[in-house]
């Protein structure tokens, strides 16, 4: 599996660490309700299809990339660095889901 | 029929030729009692229980592909009780008792065999936490021996303890820990639970579940609506698609776990040995293979195939704890698709729908779990109160708190 | 008063050579990284000063005397060079933390990519490329000086890790050379 | 027997070779199994499960039967195919999976109780009693089972890893990728062709036929050296491409070493991890058997082996041959045969409308239906025109056609498509992206129509790599039909001990997949797993099809809808030792030294590894015999004198800009835009979960940057999870992370004397007044610039004093002598880890990811004025309450008694079972300051259990007494001393 990173460019995936869906970017504020949090911590879509998910080029320039790929042929449809992520988290996974 | 080796004989004998199918193919009825997705080990399991101890015979399994075709005829075969936390300690200590009565439960030969499990440690924290564990075990009622360096070297005289990047400080063995002929478990159970009156159902894809007034009435399948009163949804590797059927987002991320054989080789490893630092673990087959695995390749994917990355590094971590294996060629990798969950424990549970029972979450430890995983949720289903020893397994336990988390690496699914 | 040796991280060990590589520690007098993230007037005047600008990704600017070489988003390392005139960047000294080893011979790239999951071929990887990029199991920065020549920076305290490693590419190498 | 003048061997080379221990030559381009057969040895082995006697099946990797094991000296290589091996001067195999002799074999029993080792038999037996299993059943079926033996020793032979990039990944050089190969190379394009044989070439080394109007081999020598002249061409013989992985990564296995005797630094094989752009599978096909009665004697071989030996090896497998096939293609078996002047005895043609015109008897509509010959073929008894008649022969030549090596095109989930007018699956169109089948893997089955896939394949990969293509002639060859008719099995006459072959490596005949069917294993993956069809180390290339066949047969379906089992990686074996290399002994991680290191190793200190770095356990005086008199010592060094331990491991980052402090209020608990510049403060930092990650002090340099201290341990998880809070949470702060952990070599100096010994060495004395606790500054030390932190995890006036690494081990060395001077030195992880426990502090024991703030008395910590990571998460209901175990301290009640860590702790006169269990010990040690064993515990509710009893019980350590539960300060719990 090759990892576009967006600044090395094209890695072999053992540079990189995985975390998991960008779920994680979706982080509610301090007051937010128990599900908020439960939704960010826990709870996944998990598509079989096209997902998004974050990566860090650990051995790498260091950054940490949204990835869009598919879980079922692996496919990978593009990254970004999720410091320059200009849309939010969850309005940029729903548009890219199948 | 009984299995038997004076059968074996005797049908030996006539050419084999009076040997019954092991299961019948019925068509699916209009309506059952009990429903349960999936027919692989735990939901085997689940419809033979349900059937032998809740005298329940009205149900049906309905799978998708094979009967065993999932994780169940995918892994290591690897069958312990070697928990420590409250929650696991007793369900896996109630499988492990299971296990040690399968074969003549189930009149099959599931080869479960007690070779005992070494898990080896590096440093002194490393073996403080096993003692932790160990004694935990044997507070459970299970068995537990620790090891020094000699004490392994007296079990495993081939492991590399001069060279070896990680020195061997000693091990926890669990003399009851061992391996078992995974395919036969899922056949012994479906033979049982068939021979019972369960329908096994294959070739049937679930496409929908009936939900009315927040009750569950049936399922819409590949081969027409079956209408029922319970539906069970065991289908780990497939929990998040099966369950959003019902409206439901659950918290599980799917991942994939490579694992290894070898060609057959004459009887060289005598044990389950699990290296912690290197993520590996190994057995030899009744065939002569060696079998072994690692980690996860820790990205979500339902690809049912790896990357390499992960392969070499099982390789390399073998390569360093007993190089005599450096000869031994892979013959065979697969990957199954593990249900990770937030605390690396599984969910044995209600729903938010009436008559609705989830079964999911079994990480990379499923194998182990079939029998006590089928016999709590078929307590479950028949009597809509969680079993005594698999009452910690609770779907809200992620939100409020109450994890059960042994490796203690959080809420983030693939560290588990 | 007394004073302190100082001692490079591969203290002690000398060139090897087998086959047509070699294999030699670079001495590092002072390696800083310097962090903008943009390059103002300030920093491009006072890194121009120094014969040297900010690097694009995977290049590396300079040579002899001071080297810049990209290493992360809006991040370089100087290698060489005194940064103290410099402004408008974060700067943090680096010149311990870092081994450098050089690897020089025909065939250096096939020896690598025994341990580099790079494409080095020449076309993909020209001198002047340089690349943030483990070697076998540990982080490592890769510049290309010479279309046989190679210098890369691993941590102090895993250096006779990486010279061992290489080393044992490099004999392995040789000894295929001697199969007919 | 060898042939004059036939064969591509070197035949001026004699090479001399022993196996099972008596000598043989050959020579130079033998194969070990051409080298056999050309001394007549036909019995190679015996078969996995009936013991029964096998000889050389094909001239291929997907060799089921003969497996050797090679010897070396004190090593051995099981399973070996004696079809690959090569053989060279010294080379000694041996035949495996019998006792005490190929020629005799004890477990040759077993084919007498076949009848009743059907299918499956071990699931219905072997169940009473249970006890039997793992003592008598169980091994005895072991010791039957399995095939070659490793030696057990360690292997320390060399094997290397490499990654190569290209264009174009050319699988095979037949004569579709030698085409492939050139018509890319011609049109510049970066090709790598990689073959599975010594010699390119494929089935043309094999053939007699011409290309371009020379003899085949000839116009394979004559492409190779222009490829040979092409700088973009790179030749890789002896490599078998095993796996395809995503986005065009393909796994490959080299044998650099194994065609020659062992030699210093050579590895013996090469794992390939290749990265093509576009890749060409022309892989060909490979040829299947006839299941028919006993088919399985050494001596029955396939044609196009036959073929193999007779025209790439100069070798008659046998005296009188015969041919059973069924296809037009086979007959060149015969044809060339006769041709070399070896008598063809009959062929044995199954079609009834089949040619008959050859120079030998030839039996159209004919079957073979039995066979004879213990140790080797002897005879043959066909049916024809409803008569059986009994034919002499030495080798059966047999081809059930072929099947197209489709294998590399499925290990993406892809599934091959069956094929009427071949009877074989065929790859899926775009199985792999990126990867186009082309020539006999294809389904090809003449020479011209190989060629010209190959060359179309090429262009096609071209026009993906946006690269012009050049014109390619294709050369004449051979373009005959194939003429398949297919037959899968015969039927054999009754006889319990009758049997066809399908699997030969696992012994699964007909019977047992007729009985999987009839017991309604009828799914093919039930069939595979119930009979073990297809699961031996060919892997089912030899059975696949035909096994489908009899089971589609059987179930009454047709092939397509039986389906396939899944082809996997790695297609053709591969060693652990390949994928594994370089993981021997130390390198399976970096190993990480300290700039301290030698200084230590000096002093006798035994080293134990934290992580991947090493650290000084103890510091050993002359006539100290264990680890605890050191540690006492050193101990007690420290609480009144003053000792040195290198701590560099601890992670430093290095945190700058304008938003550095915000960005720490919100990864800490606590607070530290209110630090003082040239103050130092504790940190506790949770995972978003709540849980605690890691502690550790954090010191502000200046007003914009400050220096986080991480534990060893967590240092990667810390930078890392740093890294993404700033990146996806703050994005716009002015924040720069950077790790300076390899930077610096820090040292404690800590004890009563510790002030009086750093100003000994500082160029300007630190003043108590002026540089309190938790202060931090720079200094210099003999002119050097260093940084000195007032800090202490011994709870006695303490210092860090850290200069750059270069400077590391003088500093060290200087600290240590002036220390000593002073009743002072070193002290290792024993002594830090009591001194440490002494004043309650906590490690990765403690908070090991399942702990919360609230269990280590510390919630207090989590400010609340202000948001920070895990905040949130830390307050569900689970995380907080009674039932918790919290931290507390743990004293025995009689001084002399131990204490260890995993044990669990039990309200005395309770049951000590799970159920009543109370919490467990996590960290322990001598107490050499209170004379008493000391630890620290988690118990429910324990914080409001002071002064109670508990009962500590270790199972595994045999230890079961009474404790105190005290505060987990034991010393100096006002901290005096340290604010000295």
């Amino acid at each position: 599996m090759r990892i576009p990173c967006p600044l090395c460019g094209t890695r072999d995936r053992r540079e990189f660490y995985y975390y998991g869906s960008d779920d994680y970017l979706n982080r509610p504020a301090a007051d937010a309700p128990a599900a908020a949090w439960d939704d960010m911590l826990h709870n996944r879509d998990n598509p079989a299809g096209v997902t998004r998910d974050l990566w860090y080029h650990e051995t790498g320039c260091a950054q940490w990339l949204a990835v869009t790929r598919n879980t079922v042929t692996h496919e990978i449809l593009g990254s970004e660095l999720v410091a320059d992520l200009k849309t939010g988290p969850k309005s940029a996974r729903k548009g890219g889901e199948k | 029929m009984r299995y038997s080796g004076l059968k074996v004989l005797g049908e030996g004998l006539f050419g084999n030729k009076g040997w019954k199918p092991a299961w019948r193919d019925p068509a699916p009825k209009a309506e059952y009692d009990a429903i349960i997705i999936g027919g692989g080990g735990h939901g085997l399991s689940t419809a033979y229980y349900l059937a032998k101890n809740h005298g329940m015979t009205n149900i049906a399994v309905l799978e998708k592909g094979y009967l065993g075709s999932g994780n169940i005829g995918r892994n290591t075969t690897i069958v312990r009780a070697n928990y420590f936390l409250p929650g696991n300690s007793e369900f896996y200590s109630h499988s492990l008792k299971l296990w040690e009565g399968l074969e003549s439960e189930l009149n099959y030969n599931v080869m479960h065999s007690q070779r005992g499990l070494i898990n080896l440690f590096h440093s002194d924290g490393q073996r403080d936490a096993f003692a932790r564990r160990g004694n935990a075990m044997i507070n459970q009622g299970d068995d537990a021996i620790l090891l020094d360096r000699e004490g392994v070297r007296e079990h495993l005289p081939y492991l590399d303890f001069e060279q070896t990047r990680f020195p061997i400080y000693g091990g926890l063995l669990h003399p009851r820990g061992g391996t078992a002929r995974h395919d036969a478990v899922a056949w012994g159970y479906a033979r049982g639970a068939d021979r019972r009156g369960v329908d096994l159902i294959q070739n049937c894809e679930v496409t929908g579940i009936d939900v009315s007034n927040g009750r569950v009435t049936g399922v819409q399948t590949t081969r027409g609506a079956i209408r029922a009163k319970k539906v069970g949804i065991v289908v780990a590797g497939r929990s998040s698609q099966v369950a959003a059927m019902a409206g439901m987002r659950l918290p599980i991320e799917s991942h994939i776990l490579q694992a290894f054989v070898s060609e057959g080789l004459k009887p060289v490893i005598h044990h389950v040995i699990s290296f912690g630092m290197g993520h590996f673990y190994i057995s030899q087959s009744d065939k002569g293979g060696l079998v072994f695995g690692g980690d996860l390749d820790f990205y979500a994917s339902y690809a049912a195939r790896g990357n390499l990355p992960m392969v070499e590094h099982v390789m390399e971590a073998g390569m360093t704890l007993m190089p005599m294996i450096g000869r031994a060629r892979v013959l065979r990798s697969w990957g199954g698709i593990m249900d990770m969950s937030p605390d690396g424990s599984p969910v044995i549970d209600r729903t938010h729908v009436d008559g609705l029972f989830l079964n999911c979450g079994w990480n990379y430890g499923g194998f182990k779990a079939v029998p006590a995983s089928g016999w709590c949720m078929a307590h479950l289903m028949a009597t809509g109160q969680p079993h005594d020893v698999a009452r910690r397994f609770r779907l809200d336990r992620f939100a409020t708190g109450h994890l059960i988390d042994e490796e203690g690496t959080g809420s983030q699914h693939n560290l588990h | 008063m007394p004073s302190l040796i100082a001692k490079t991280p591969l203290e002690g060990t000398w060139p090897v050579t087998h086959g047509g590589l070699t294999l030699a520690e670079v001495e590092l007098t002072r390696v800083t990284s310097v962090s903008a993230p943009k390059v103002g007037r300030d920093l491009a005047a006072g890194l121009k000063a120094l014969g040297v600008s900010f690097p694009k990704p995977n290049q590396f600017t300079g040579f002899d005397a001071v080297r810049m070489v990209w290493t992360s988003m809006d991040q370089a390392f100087m290698i060489g060079g005194d940064p103290s005139g410099l402004s408008g960047a974060v700067m943090t000294d680096q010149s311990d933390g870092w081994a450098c080893l050089r690897l020089e011979g025909a065939g250096a790239d096939q020896a690598l990519m025994r341990l580099v999951p790079l494409d080095l071929r020449r076309d993909a990887f020209p001198p002047g490329a340089a690349a943030r990029a483990p070697l076998n199991h540990m982080q490592m920065i890769l510049m290309r000086l010479e279309p046989d020549c190679f210098e890369l920076l691993v941590f102090r305290s895993m250096a006779r890790t990486a010279w061992h490693e290489i080393e044992e590419a490099m004999k392995s190498l040789a000894a295929r050379a001697g199969l007919v | 027997m060898r042939i004059e003048g036939k064969g591509l061997i070197d035949r001026d080379s004699r090479v001399g070779f022993r196996f099972d221990g008596r000598d043989y030559m050959g020579f130079k381009g033998d194969t070990l199994a051409s080298a056999l057969l050309a001394n007549g040895v036909r019995l190679v082995g015996r078969s996995f499960k009936y013991h029964r006697p096998r000889g050389i099946l094909t001239a291929g990797s997907e060799e089921p039967n003969a497996l050797v094991e090679i010897l070396e000296d004190g090593q051995q290589t099981p399973n070996t195919r004696a079809t690959v091996q090569e053989i060279f001067d010294g080379l000694q195999a041996k035949s495996q999976n019998r006792w005490p002799s190929v020629r005799f074999d004890a477990l040759a029993i077993n084919d007498l109780a076949a009848p009743f080792l059907s299918a499956g038999f071990y699931y219905k037996t072997f169940m009473w009693p249970r006890a039997f299993w793992e003592k008598l059943y169980e091994p005895a079926i072991r010791r039957a089972a399995g095939l070659g033996s490793l030696s057990g020793r360690h292997d320390e032979a060399v094997y290397e890893k490499a990654f190569a990039f290209c264009d174009l990944l050319v699988i095979g050089s037949g004569p579709a990728g030698l085409m492939a190969a050139l018509t890319a190379g011609r049109a510049g394009a970066d090709v790598i062709l990689a073959d599975e044989d010594a010699r390119m070439g494929g089935r043309l080394l094999a053939e007699t036929g011409t290309v371009g109007g020379q003899h085949g081999p000839d116009w394979v020598e004559e492409v190779l050296g222009e490829l040979r002249a092409m700088p973009n061409v790179r030749l890789m013989t002896r490599t078998t491409v095993t796996g395809v992985h995503d986005d065009g990564t393909y796994a490959a296995l080299e044998r650099v070493g194994l065609h020659v005797a062992p030699r210093p630094n050579l590895p013996r094989e090469c794992f390939w991890r290749i990265v093509a752009r576009q890749a060409v599978l022309a892989s060909g096909a490979l040829e299947r058997p006839i299941a028919f009665p006993s088919n399985d004697r050494p001596g029955i071989m396939m044609a196009g082996a036959v073929r193999a030996y007779l025209n790439r090896w100069g070798v008659a497998p046998g005296k009188r041959v015969t041919l059973f096939a069924n296809t037009d293609a086979a007959r060149a078996t015969a044809r060339d045969l006769m041709a070399a002047g070896v008598k063809v005895a009959a062929i044995i043609d199954p079609r009834p409308d089949a040619s008959t015109v050859e120079d030998c008897p030839v039996y159209a509509g004919a079957q073979v239906i039995d066979t004879a010959g213990r140790l080797g073929l002897s005879r043959i008894t066909i049916a024809h025109r409803g008569s059986e008649f009994r034919i002499e022969t030495d080798c059966l030549a047999m081809s059930g056609g072929w099947n197209p090596t489709v294998h590399l095109t499925c290990h993406k989930g892809g599934r091959p498509v069956w094929n009427e007018a071949l009877a074989a699956f065929v790859p899926a169109p775009g199985a792999v992206a990126g990867l186009i089948p082309a020539g006999s893997a294809n389904g090809a089955m003449s020479t011209a129509a190989c060629l010209r896939e190959g060359r179309d394949a090429a262009l096609s990969a071209l026009a993906a790599l946006d690269r012009s293509a050049p014109d390619v002639p294709l050369p004449e060859a051979e373009d005959d039909t194939y003429g398949i008719a297919p037959l899968w099995h015969v039927p054999g006459k009754g006889g319990m001990w009758k049997r066809q072959w399908l699997d030969f490596a696992n012994d699964v005949t007909v019977k047992d997949v007729k009985l999987a069917a009839q017991e309604n294993y009828a799914s093919v993956e039930h069939m595979k797993r119930y009979t073990t069809q297809g699961m031996a180390p060919d892997q089912g290339k030899n059975s696949n099809v035909a096994a489908l066949a009899v089971l589609a047969d059987a179930t009454g379906r047709g092939i397509p809808e039986t389906g396939t089992t899944t082809f996997r990686p790695p297609f053709a074996p591969v060693s652990v030792a390949a994928m594994g290399a370089g993981g021997r002994g130390k390198g399976f991680a970096p190993q990480r030294f300290l700039t301290s290191h030698e200084a230590s190793l000096e002093r006798g200190a035994p080293m134990i590894e934290a992580g991947m770095w090493y650290r000084p356990s103890y510091f050993p005086r002359p006539g100290e015999a264990t680890w605890r008199e050191a540690c006492d010592r050193e101990v007690a060094m420290v609480r009144h004198a003053v000792g040195i331990c290198d701590v560099s491991t601890l992670g430093k980052i290095d945190i700058q800009g304008r938003d550095a402090a915000r960005f720490l209020d919100f990864v800490y608990t606590n607070t530290f835009s209110t630090l003082p510049v040239g103050r130092v403060r504790y940190g506790l930092m949770l995972r978003e979960d709540g849980h605690v990650m890691d502690d550790g002090t954090t010191a502000r340099l200046g007003e914009t940057h400050f220096l986080m201290t991480t534990t060893t341990a967590a240092a990667g998880q810390v930078m890392r999870h740093l890294d993404f809070v700033r990146q996806a949470y703050c994005a716009g702060w002015d924040v720069h992370c950077l790790s300076v952990t390899e930077n610096w070599a820090q040292f404690a100096v800590a004890g009563p004397k510790a002030r009086a010994l750093l100003n000994s060495v500082l160029d300007a004395p630190v003043d108590p007044e002026a540089f309190p606790f938790m202060a931090c500054g720079p200094v210099r030390v003999h002119g050097v610039d260093a940084r000195l932190f007032r800090i202490s995890f011994s709870g006695e006036e303490g210092y860090e004093i850290a200069v750059p690494a270069r400077y590391g081990e003088a500093l060290f060395r200087d600290l240590l002598a002036r220390a000593e001077t002073m009743g002072g030195g070193p002290y290792g992880m024993e002594a830090l880890n009591v001194l440490r426990l002494e004043k309650g502090f906590i490690t990765h024991a403690e908070i090991h990811g399942r702990v919360t703030a609230f269990d280590i008395g510390m919630e207090r910590m989590i400010s609340p004025k202000k948001d920070c990571i895990g905040k949130a998460a830390a307050q569900r209901p689970g995380l907080m309450g009674p039932e918790r175990e919290q931290l507390v301290g743990l004293k025995p009640t009689l001084p002399d008694q131990m204490l260890t860590a995993g044990a669990h702790l039990f309200t005395p006169g309770e049951e000590v079972c799970r159920a009543s269990d109370q919490g467990y010990v996590t960290s322990v040690g001598p107490s050499a300051t209170l004379g008493h064993w000391i630890g620290l515990a988690f118990l429910k509710n324990g914080r409001a259990r002071n002064g109670e009893m508990v009962r500590v019980v270790d199972h595994l350590r045999k230890i079961d007494i009474l404790a105190e539960v005290c505060d987990p300060v034991f010393h100096d719990p006002e901290g005096r001393k340290l604010r000295a």
